[in-house]
């Protein structure tokens, strides 16, 4: 397993205050709880990972992932057993779309 | 030396010596055609030869099992540096003749489930390979320079005068016991039963010399059968952006699928997706494919109007029986499948071919190739290769063409669409993209004079992944072409070593499409979308007549 | 240990146990006390038939003692290698032969019958779950092997290295065989050395009323979640105790 | 899709919650966001879950308060470790001191979690406690199962100790997996790959025909829904409770079972001998049609 952190500074769309998880733990998939959290405007995103190594395609991913939604103040938790970045982004997006509504 | 005294009947006279050998040990057990079945190590240890060719019938799904396991049990000290010709090694007895020393040498095209072995055989020095072909030119050998001397082949039956009943199986056996029997070499065919009249002559009885009822039907793989449960919904977004983006934008009414899950969420999608876009009666019409269970829905909707096919698949006998209008059926109900055949069509009247790969490197090259496997190619390439004798125009292969040559200087042609669909990344994160293919690797291990290619990306027009579609026959320069295959590659080390701002550029002109580019909806992308979500949706949709095989139910 | 060796041990005042195709039943006496005791010998798989003679035996003494006082204790004696793997047992629902086992023990309980166990020899999954497990207190002898699976099919399965799990075993007792990890973790109420006799009678005066397994696991420090998380549903709460 | 055909078999733990539930009325306890993880997978270089793959917690269903548990069959296949097994423990038995009328099990599990196999196996037992303590206080417990990883191990036992217990022919209610079997035994003894025979062995309609389930539905969410709610008016209708006679008769049905079937080698057999008429067409039929072909023939549940 590894751990990853990351954090996005100034965003600008705040959560609702009801966390939400979506997917499953199983293999080639993943379990995104996001929740409300106050921390300067920053959205932070703590990923165990059991595919170890791929730090730079992550950060690739988070990055896209805070280009689209802009996120404040929010605590983005991922359990991780391999899953595809393709996986990865259509599972970030249904938990925010469930919080947020399709973005605009 | 005069021309009178040169001997021109050596293959005759040989092929007389064979069968006599083969009688005279024979004696009363052999009766007309029919060897029973305890006799066949007698039989083929007096037909062949040391060094003979032979082509064992292992085919993509029908294998000459019960010949292939006596193959492997002949002494060697007896029979040996045997020359085997063979499309598929898929079973472990097909290598047991190198491992035994009865075999040396082995032209083929696939070894799928083999390969591993393959590969570990060639470093021991066991097993040399003349050459890996795909099936087309593998038959061609056969009738060129690599002709049989003795052919084992499979058959459902035989009638007493060795007429053969092939089946909705029929697969290679009609060019390897043409090839065989019209240059003086020995058919000898696995029959699952002999019966008195058979349903229709597939093989005429002339030219085959021995027939043994095998105490087991010959081995089937059902090898198309894809269980829609097992499809993503990262598969159905690529699958929507293939009907969209491609099979409408292009008008493709005759064409090819590959054999995996991709294709087959593409087939599931056409009665739900492709209808509510009205492209019924507009593509997906006319097919090269073997009966995919998968099509069953688009069939039942309507979608598709006619199917020739390589081989059958187990289970879909009743339901093809059912639609004759759809698949080529013999007088008799049952359908007639011929590879070669299927294989020149799929080359010559395709306008499409679409399918997965497992890597493709910057210039579009794509390879299925796996250092420490000998994996071979199969029919891909021929399908997936633009024909270059092809004369006739349709609208798809007219617009291909037309997109690949404006702006230059060229005399019209049309171009066949090849389309691989790939996800960026594999089970396991594998990258679909990379800089140098595996191939290079395993040619250069296993000495091959030249990489072992699938699909050549001269000949590949689309890559279509869940990042979108890159349109290689838009790109006027090698380096557009690079960063449209890097513009579509995800997150891959490739993709994200992309020139942002040219693959921007690539976008606005439409040589790179995202899903939101051709007005597909992501969130639509789910496992409802499909036609069938497991394979006794399948069995419904066919009305009762598709009968899957016991490892494909949970009912 | 074998069966008889054990009823002589456990009952020096007389027991009438008997043994057909591993299936042990019989009256036995502990000090004044007259007891039932059921149970399983010669590393039993736990197939349909043997799951259903032990229910015979329990709803039978429930059946006996109806309306009557007091109830005799039940004993259960386990020696197990497991639930039977076969088609067969399957294809005959072996997990209903085995909770009714469970249920006729429940109903004993329920009947004012006290019921302990005494895993002496082997007691392995699925067949320790339905006899031992559902007893008020179950107990076990030092050399007894109770477990799920050994470490090296768990290696395999799990692909962890072997190595490692015999590593982490000594400090976590969560996965490792052996009756002390179960009786730290509360699943086995104590281990009975020496005078197995006494420790019988003793055990019958002491039957624990209730499941305390997860407090017992928590008190020895072998299970420390269980009750935690029980105790924070039973409160509603969203965070446990620390 | 519309809802009413959605998959219970292809929903998540969640999502059969979701959807099975009066819309809205479900409340978890301990949820993802209190991270009540395991504490031992992390030891084993395993991924955890935030829920340790069970949901617990109340909900409304038809209007009734009942509480409800959910296994993920995706996360290590459902199975009980620590804290997966205190959870529905602790649900269980607050459960019973509240006097919930009912509690649902929604359960797909492979039975004990080997990475925590002893806190797994004590779990399991602990459940099946109470459950039954449950069911003494006046709690009538359903299980569902129609997950793709089906029941089976100490789970399958549990299931089997509730008051009801609802499938779809595509679940599974077992033991010992197939896999297990043929490992241990032999590929000629249990043919794991021959799916078909794996589901006449254990799959919802033969647990029908033998009694081992109460009712059997088609693969949707809504029609578990309709049978959670008629199971759990019926079981209500009488006592939750264990009692002598309903063990006996039990008893009575589990010997019958062993003397008609027992030297019986598959369920085909058994189908027949229990006046199917033509029990090779079973497989194929649809679960109305099957209730209708089956529902005479059944062995009496309990």
């Amino acid at each position: 397993m590894e751990t990853l952190t990351y954090r996005f500074d100034n965003g600008t769309r705040a959560l609702p205050p009801q966390p939400r998880v979506i997917g499953v733990v199983g293999s080639g998939n993943l379990e995104v709880l996001i929740e409300s959290a106050p921390q300067d405007g920053a959205c932070t995103i703590d990923i165990k990972t059991a595919a170890v190594g791929f730090g730079a395609t992550w950060q690739a991913v988070m990055q896209d992932f805070h280009e689209r939604w802009q996120l404040m103040d929010a605590s983005i938790a991922i359990n991780d057993m391999g899953a595809t970045p393709a996986v990865v982004s259509l599972r970030l997006d249904q938990a925010v779309e469930t919080m947020l509504g399709a973005p605009t | 030396m005069s021309a009178g005294s040169k001997v021109w009947n050596t293959l005759q006279s040989n092929r007389d010596s064979r069968l006599a050998r083969a009688r005279s040990v024979l004696g009363a057990a052999l009766d007309g055609k029919a060897v029973p079945s305890a006799r066949i190590g007698d039989l083929l240890h007096n037909v062949l030869e040391c060094g003979d060719r032979v082509c064992l019938e292992g085919n993509n799904q029908k294998q000459a099992d019960f010949l292939g396991k006596a193959l492997a049990g002949l002494d060697p000290a007896r029979i040996n540096e045997l020359h085997m010709l063979q499309s598929v090694l898929a079973l472990p007895e097909h290598l047991d003749v190198f491992e035994r020393g009865i075999a040396s040498k082995l032209d083929f095209s696939f070894s799928g489930p083999q390969a591993g072995r393959v590969a570990k055989l060639v470093a021991s020095g066991q097993l040399h390979i003349g050459a890996i072909h795909t099936y087309l030119e593998l038959f061609s050998r056969y009738f060129i320079d690599l002709p049989p001397r003795v052919c084992l082949v499979a058959a459902e039956a035989a009638d007493r005068h060795g007429n053969l009943y092939t089946g909705p199986n029929t697969e290679d056996t009609p060019p390897i016991v043409e090839a065989t029997a019209f240059k003086n070499g020995i058919v000898i065919v696995q029959v699952n039963r002999i019966m008195d009249v058979l349903p229709r002559v597939d093989i005429p009885g002339d030219w085959v010399d021995f027939v043994v009822c095998s105490p087991e039907p010959y081995y089937i793989e059902p090898l198309f059968t894809r269980d829609p449960a097992l499809i993503s919904e990262i598969q159905v977004l690529m699958a929507m952006m293939a009907i969209k983006g491609i099979y409408a934008e292009y008008g493709v009414q005759r064409l090819n699928h590959g054999i995996g899950f991709d294709t087959a969420a593409i087939e599931l999608l056409l009665p739900t997706y492709a209808e509510s876009l009205g492209l019924r009666g507009k593509i997906a019409r006319h097919w090269a494919l073997n009966p995919h269970p998968a099509l069953i829905p688009a069939i039942e909707a309507g979608f598709v109007e006619s199917i020739h096919s390589f081989g059958s698949e187990l289970g879909m006998e009743e339901y093809i029986r059912a639609r004759p209008d759809v698949f080529a059926v013999g007088p008799d109900g049952s359908m007639r499948s011929n590879r070669a055949l299927c294989q020149a069509a799929g080359h010559y009247a395709c306008d499409m071919f679409i399918g997965s790969t497992l890597q493709i490197d910057l210039q579009g090259n794509s390879s299925t190739a796996t250092v420490g496997r000998i994996a071979g190619f199969g029919g891909a390439p021929n399908m997936g290769a633009d024909a270059r004798g092809r004369r006739h125009a349709s609208p798809a292969w007219l617009k291909a063409g037309r997109q690949a040559r404006e702006g230059r200087n060229t005399i019209p042609r049309g171009q066949k669409l090849v389309v691989q669909i790939v996800e960026t990344f594999r089970e396991h994160m594998q990258p679909a993209f990379v800089d140098r293919l595996d191939a290079w690797e395993l040619g250069e291990q296993a000495g091959f004079e030249i990489p072992p290619v699938m699909i050549y990306g001269d000949d590949v027009t689309h890559i279509l992944t869940e990042e979108g579609i890159a349109n290689l026959l838009l790109c006027r320069s090698d380096e557009e072409r690079e960063q449209a295959i890097r513009g579509v590659a995800g997150y891959t080390p490739v993709g994200m070593a992309r020139d942002k701002r040219m693959v921007e550029n690539l976008r606005d002109r439409g040589i790179i499409q995202r899903a939101e580019d051709i007005g597909v909806d992501k969130r639509l992308a789910t496992r409802d979308l499909l036609a069938a979500r497991n394979m006794k949706d399948l069995v419904r949709a066919s009305g009762g007549l598709y009968a899957p095989p016991r490892r494909f139910r949970n009912w | 240990m074998d069966w008889q060796t054990l009823a002589d041990a456990l009952f020096p005042r007389g027991h009438s146990l008997s043994e057909i195709d591993h299936f042990l039943s019989g009256i036995a006496q502990s000090g004044e006390q007259t007891i039932a005791v059921v149970g399983t010998t010669g590393h039993a798989p736990i197939g349909v038939e043997i799951a259903l003679a032990q229910a015979r035996f329990v709803l039978q003494t429930v059946r006996e003692h109806a309306g009557k006082h007091p109830r005799p204790p039940i004993l259960m004696l386990v020696d197990t290698a497991g639930q039977r793997l076969r088609h067969r047992d399957e294809m005959l629902g072996i997990n209903s032969y085995m909770a009714h086992l469970g249920k006729c023990v429940e109903l004993a309980r329920r009947e004012g019958h006290k019921v302990i166990a005494l895993v002496y020899d082997q007691a392995l999954s699925g067949g320790f779950i339905t006899s031992g497990l559902m007893a008020d207190a179950c107990y076990a002898l030092p050399d007894a092997t109770i477990r799920v699976m050994g470490l090296p099919a768990m290696a395999r399965i799990t692909k962890v290295p072997e190595q490692r799990l015999v590593e982490l075993a000594t400090s976590n007792p969560v996965f490792a065989p052996g009756p002390e990890n179960y009786l730290r973790m509360g699943g086995v109420q104590d281990i009975w050395r020496g005078d197995l006799a006494a420790q019988l009678e003793q055990a019958l005066a002491t039957t624990p009323a209730g499941d305390v397994r997860s407090r017992l696991g928590q008190e020895r420090g072998g299970r420390n979640f269980t009750q935690r998380v029980i105790e924070a549903i039973m409160a509603g709460s969203d965070v446990l105790a620390p | 899709m519309n809802n009413d055909m959605r998959s219970y078999l292809e929903s998540t733990a969640r999502e059969r919650v979701e959807r099975l539930f009066d819309a809205g009325s479900f409340v978890e306890f301990l949820p993802p966001s209190s991270r009540v993880i395991s504490p031992h997978l992390g030891q084993l270089d395993a991924p955890v879950a935030f829920d340790d793959g069970v949901v617990v917690g109340r909900a409304t269903l038809g209007g009734q308060n009942v509480f409800a548990a959910a296994q993920e069959g995706g996360f290590m296949g459902g199975a009980v470790g620590e804290v997966h097994g205190a959870k529905l423990v602790g649900l269980l038995r607050r459960a019973a001191a509240e006097k919930i009328p009912a509690v649902v099990l929604l359960l797909e599990t492979g039975g004990v979690r080997l990475h925590e196999a002893n806190a797994g196996l004590i779990a399991v037992s602990e459940v099946m406690r109470a459950v039954l303590d449950a069911r003494a206080a006046g709690v009538a417990v359903v299980t569902l199962a129609g997950g793709s990883n089906g029941v089976f191990g100490g789970m399958g036992i549990v299931a089997r100790c509730t008051n009801a217990i609802v499938m779809s022919e595509e679940g599974r209610l077992a033991m010992s997996g197939p896999e297990v079997i043929e490992t241990a035994s032999g590929v000629e003894e249990f043919d794991s790959r021959d799916r078909a025979l794996v589901w006449r062995t254990t799959g919802g309609k033969h647990r029908y025909l033998l009694g081992d389930c109460q009712a059997i539905v088609a693969d949707s969410v809504v029609q578990f829904r309709a049978a959670a709610i008629e199971a759990i008016a019926a079981c209500r209708s009488r006592s939750t409770a264990l009692g002598l006679a309903e063990l006996e008769q039990e008893h009575a049905m589990l010997g019958e079972r062993i003397v008609r079937f027992g030297a019986m080698s598959d369920p085909l057999e058994i189908w027949a001998a229990l006046g199917i008429e033509e029990p090779a067409t079973i497989p194929m039929l649809d679960a109305a049609q099957f209730v209708a072909a089956a529902s005479a023939h059944r062995m009496g549940g309990c």
